[in-house]
């Protein structure tokens, strides 16, 4: 695999499709065990991004996924807010100065990511929080020597409808405890739309 | 969805610009933010102190902010915690010099943007100390959860941190008698009937004609039990008992109250719950100090009500006493 | 019907028990009436300012009790005006020698009640005077008919009635300034969702998803228009302009406005209101000397919102700053 | 006809057992063109009264109804408190020493309370209010020279019938303007209750 900018930045337009287009559906999982607003929220985020980055010329991947991040952060709010905004900013840190991305640079980029996010939310795996989702893709990547772009898709997506029977212990969630079992974790919702949107550009890139 | 709005999309920005067109000698909104500061601000040898939240929540926070309370609130999307960046406006515009103090209510997404806002704060030289609180018992403290929530009980937060910053208390004595205000705090609520997000459109959750949720937080979200309506006596039996065995209260001792409507809740209503729970009080031997009814800590227009104790103290009475001219809280 | 209540035959008792129960230092419950009235009643040397109504528009009127606004409420059964030997009861309790004046809405309930009990007090030797206020602009006034109803608008007759007393005016003083509001106040409300009477089990009247009913009462009666919803500034336009219509106000003329919420309208949404309100003004010409926003006069849990405004000149605005240490209007 | 005090008391338990029967209808009746209260108003009121008059002796008829009048007046408010503790402290003072009430005494007694109504209330006939019961069976009782239970009753259910088509002007209707047309006004229907239970109490005692 290889990533240039404008990779990156189609994989942001097409999270943003996927987020626009399940807007109401993101919102009522948040409403099932949250506060409703996860759809709205990431619709508001992405939107921002891709105008951000049409507006926007950049030299290195870095700069783009430092413009994410800061608009996910500006913009988004609530919990997904910073742990998004974190975990691009991560990717961008971990990327600085590259012109093209390969595999073993971005595998590490997703590594810093998540652990920056698992740092932010002071939260684990099996907590019913994204991390959810990206914990097992970073393990699928680890596993790898290329990048799979159908088999990111499945892992994420494997990953994310196992959150359906985690009991909540992070993130609002979790004060329904018990009843919080059986139904999908709209931040590992959202979280699979970024690498099911990842997994496509990779496809048409392939 | 039934709401006098314009675009569903634009309800806090509006809201805060009819707030500012409102009451234009008492407060501004920083330019470009959705940040409610004291038109004075900041306030020159004086903590600045900020609160935040989602929106919803009206009278809070914006309604706080005032002379003896808050000197900026910043205002987040409808049940959403803002941004850092705007908390960061918030804290460069109310700083004198004495440091900022910041009362964040427990969500994880409040404390995660508070806790940016505050690293960039430190990283301009602006002292920054924070305060969460967690006065919901209808959630379980637990180190390895999320932790209780924070709900009404944050009004007195407001008021008597205000109220020591007014005095020209330092930060440190600012953070801890709102330290001591969260060790003796505590509250639970309970919903009629959900409430409905502008943009979302449709309600976060039904409630059957016979039922109501317990422990309900303020953002829609579900509480932690439904049960069939009872009584006002039964509920604020209920309440007040759930409130108490959260707490260490001997006989003799005095507590403040506060039976908070969650928006479409009647006077009336929240009045009969006082009258229960005034009594369960005395008859457990507790004096009641002071009495707050009314809607301080809102969900939309969500039905429901929640009820606050805090033990008080000489330090804390006498604070509750200070001036205040937030809009919401005059005195 | 979702409430908050024990015996709904009750609800008015048990919410002046609580009310009392809340606020022991400031009001007192005459025994075996349904007044609220001053913990210090009658208070020396000055004209006693009573109103009354039928309950369900709380925080009126026992809210408006205290130094610098009434000197008692008498509450009725729920939206039924108290009957005659109760408002006796107030004038009697707050009658200091310097007379009683009565603030009385015009509902044809309320102004015979009102009648009688005049009659008896002044056949004890108690002089009274009184207002009828009727700024609601909804209904026409005609000799012939009832005349228009008296809304939101009373709260500034309470205020600035109250100011006057408090400041020592004379019964005729009282009353000439009071007349001097009523003449110059102006206010229209409307509905998104009706409300229920405890004891009557059942909402007042029916609205479909996407109307409301304009030029609503607050006694849950049926407006003078029913239409589909429009948005805030459609609806703020439309509401200040027949407030406007009927007053009668050149450029420059300068106004206090109070946007007031009917029971469960969120905040917001009145902030949103008035963003359009100040604007509508602003762009006429018309100065806003001061904006008040919230639950003044409310219908039980009815949605929905009223625009007031009050012209005033040098006088009434002096009178609005006096102190108040009314429980719903401290300043 | 005569009336004495058991009769009176008797007159007053059924028109407290029709109201309580009827307290729904009375209320859903003001729900449509007034407050949705009437209903409560007169059952709280004349559950007082039949508590009163059991509760106490009486050596006049006027004596009773001065307790009718002030229990009304004390119990009901709105505007039909006033206006009907109008009606029967009218007919207490046109009834005062008497012992036993003939049928010209009664007489006098209705036309006075229904003059006190029409002033305590400034209505007149036509204006969609309790008067366009009450002066229907003043108009009749002038053209009779004995009473006529039956038509007593008839006469109070066409008026009551009769203010379905009037345009209110008076009282809170009145603010309907064109739509309180079409409906019934809960204070002459109540009214209509009151009549219609003497007529049952004459019936029985001739
Ligand atoms: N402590 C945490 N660590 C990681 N992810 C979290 C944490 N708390 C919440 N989340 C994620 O955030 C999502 C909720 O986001 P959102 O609804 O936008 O924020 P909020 O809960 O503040 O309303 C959850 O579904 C979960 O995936
Ligand atoms: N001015 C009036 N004169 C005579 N009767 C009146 C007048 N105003 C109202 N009424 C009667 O009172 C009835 C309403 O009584 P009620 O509902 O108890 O009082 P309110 O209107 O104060 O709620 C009306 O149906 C009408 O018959
Ligand atoms: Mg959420
Ligand atoms: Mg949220
Ligand atoms: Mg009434
Ligand atoms: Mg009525």
């Amino acid at each position: 695999m290889e990533l240039q900018i404008k990779q990156v930045i189609s994989w942001m337009e097409k999270t943003n499709e996927k987020i626009q287009s399940n807007k109401e559906y993101l919102t009522s999982l948040d409403q099932a065990i949250g506060d409703g607003d996860h759809g709205l929220n990431m619709a508001r985020g992405f939107q921002e991004v891709v105008n951000k980055l049409s507006s926007s010329n950049y030299t290195y991947v870095s700069d783009v996924l430092k413009d994410v991040s800061m608009t996910l952060l500006s913009k988004v709010g609530g919990a997904s807010g910073p742990l998004y905004g974190t975990a691009f900013l991560k990717m961008s840190t971990a990327l600085k100065g590259i012109e093209t991305v390969d595999y073993p640079q971005f595998k590490k980029a997703v590594v810093e990511a998540v652990n920056g996010v698992k740092e932010r939310g002071k939260a684990n795996k099996g907590e019913k929080t994204m991390i959810d989702v990206w914990e097992p893709i970073v393990d699928f990547l680890q596993k790898q020597d290329n990048l799979e772009a159908k088999e990111l898709e499945s892992t994420a997506e494997k990953a994310m409808e196992a959150t359906q029977d985690l009991k909540a212990t992070k993130g609002r969630a979790a004060y329904l405890k018990e009843r919080s079992i059986g139904h999908l974790d709209p931040g590992s919702v959202s979280s699979y739309y970024i690498f099911a949107a990842l997994s496509e550009v990779l496809e048409e890139g392939a | 969805m039934k709401k006098i709005v314009n675009d569903p999309e634009l309800v806090v920005e509006e809201m805060l610009q009819g707030f500012v067109a409102a009451h234009p000698n008492d407060v501004k909104q920083l330019p470009n933010t959705t940040v409610i500061a004291r038109k004075d601000a900041p306030v020159s040898n004086k903590v600045g102190l900020v609160s935040d939240g989602g929106s919803g929540h009206e009278p809070a926070h914006a309604g706080y902010v005032g002379e003896g309370m808050l000197d900026a609130a910043v205002a987040g999307e409808v049940f959403t915690s803002p941004t850092p960046d705007q908390v960061f406006e918030a804290i460069k515009a109310v700083d004198s010099g004495q440091g900022v103090f910041l009362v964040i209510k427990n969500y994880t997404g409040d404390v995660m943007n508070f806790e940016m806002a505050k690293e960039m704060a430190e990283a301009e030289g602006i002292r920054v100390q924070q305060v969460v609180v967690n006065d919901d018992v209808a959630v379980e403290d637990s180190s390895f959860t999320t932790g209780r929530r924070g709900i009404a009980g944050t009004v007195f937060v407001h008021k008597i941190a205000g109220a020591k910053a007014a005095q020209g208390g330092s930060l440190e004595e600012v953070k801890a008698v709102a330290d001591k205000v969260v060790a003796n705090v505590r509250s639970i609520g309970m919903a009629l009937t959900p409430c409905t997000v502008p943009a979302a459109g449709k309600p976060s959750f039904v409630l059957e004609d016979k039922e109501m949720e317990l422990g309900i937080g303020i953002h829609g979200e579900p509480g932690i039990e439904r049960k069939a309506i009872t009584t006002a006596d039964q509920l604020a039996t209920e309440l007040t008992q759930k409130v108490l065995d959260d707490m260490n209260l001997s006989s003799g001792d005095e507590v403040a109250v506060m039976i908070n409507g969650l928006g479409a809740t009647p006077e009336m209503e929240l009045y009969i719950v006082n009258r229960k729970v005034s009594e369960i009080l005395s008859d457990k031997g507790f004096k009641v100090y002071e009495t707050f009814v009314g809607n301080y800590m809102t969900s939309l227009e969500m039905a429901g009500c929640s009820v606050t104790l805090l033990k008080v103290d000489q330090e804390l009475k006498d604070l509750l006493e200070v001036q205040s001219k937030a809009l919401a809280f005059r005195r």
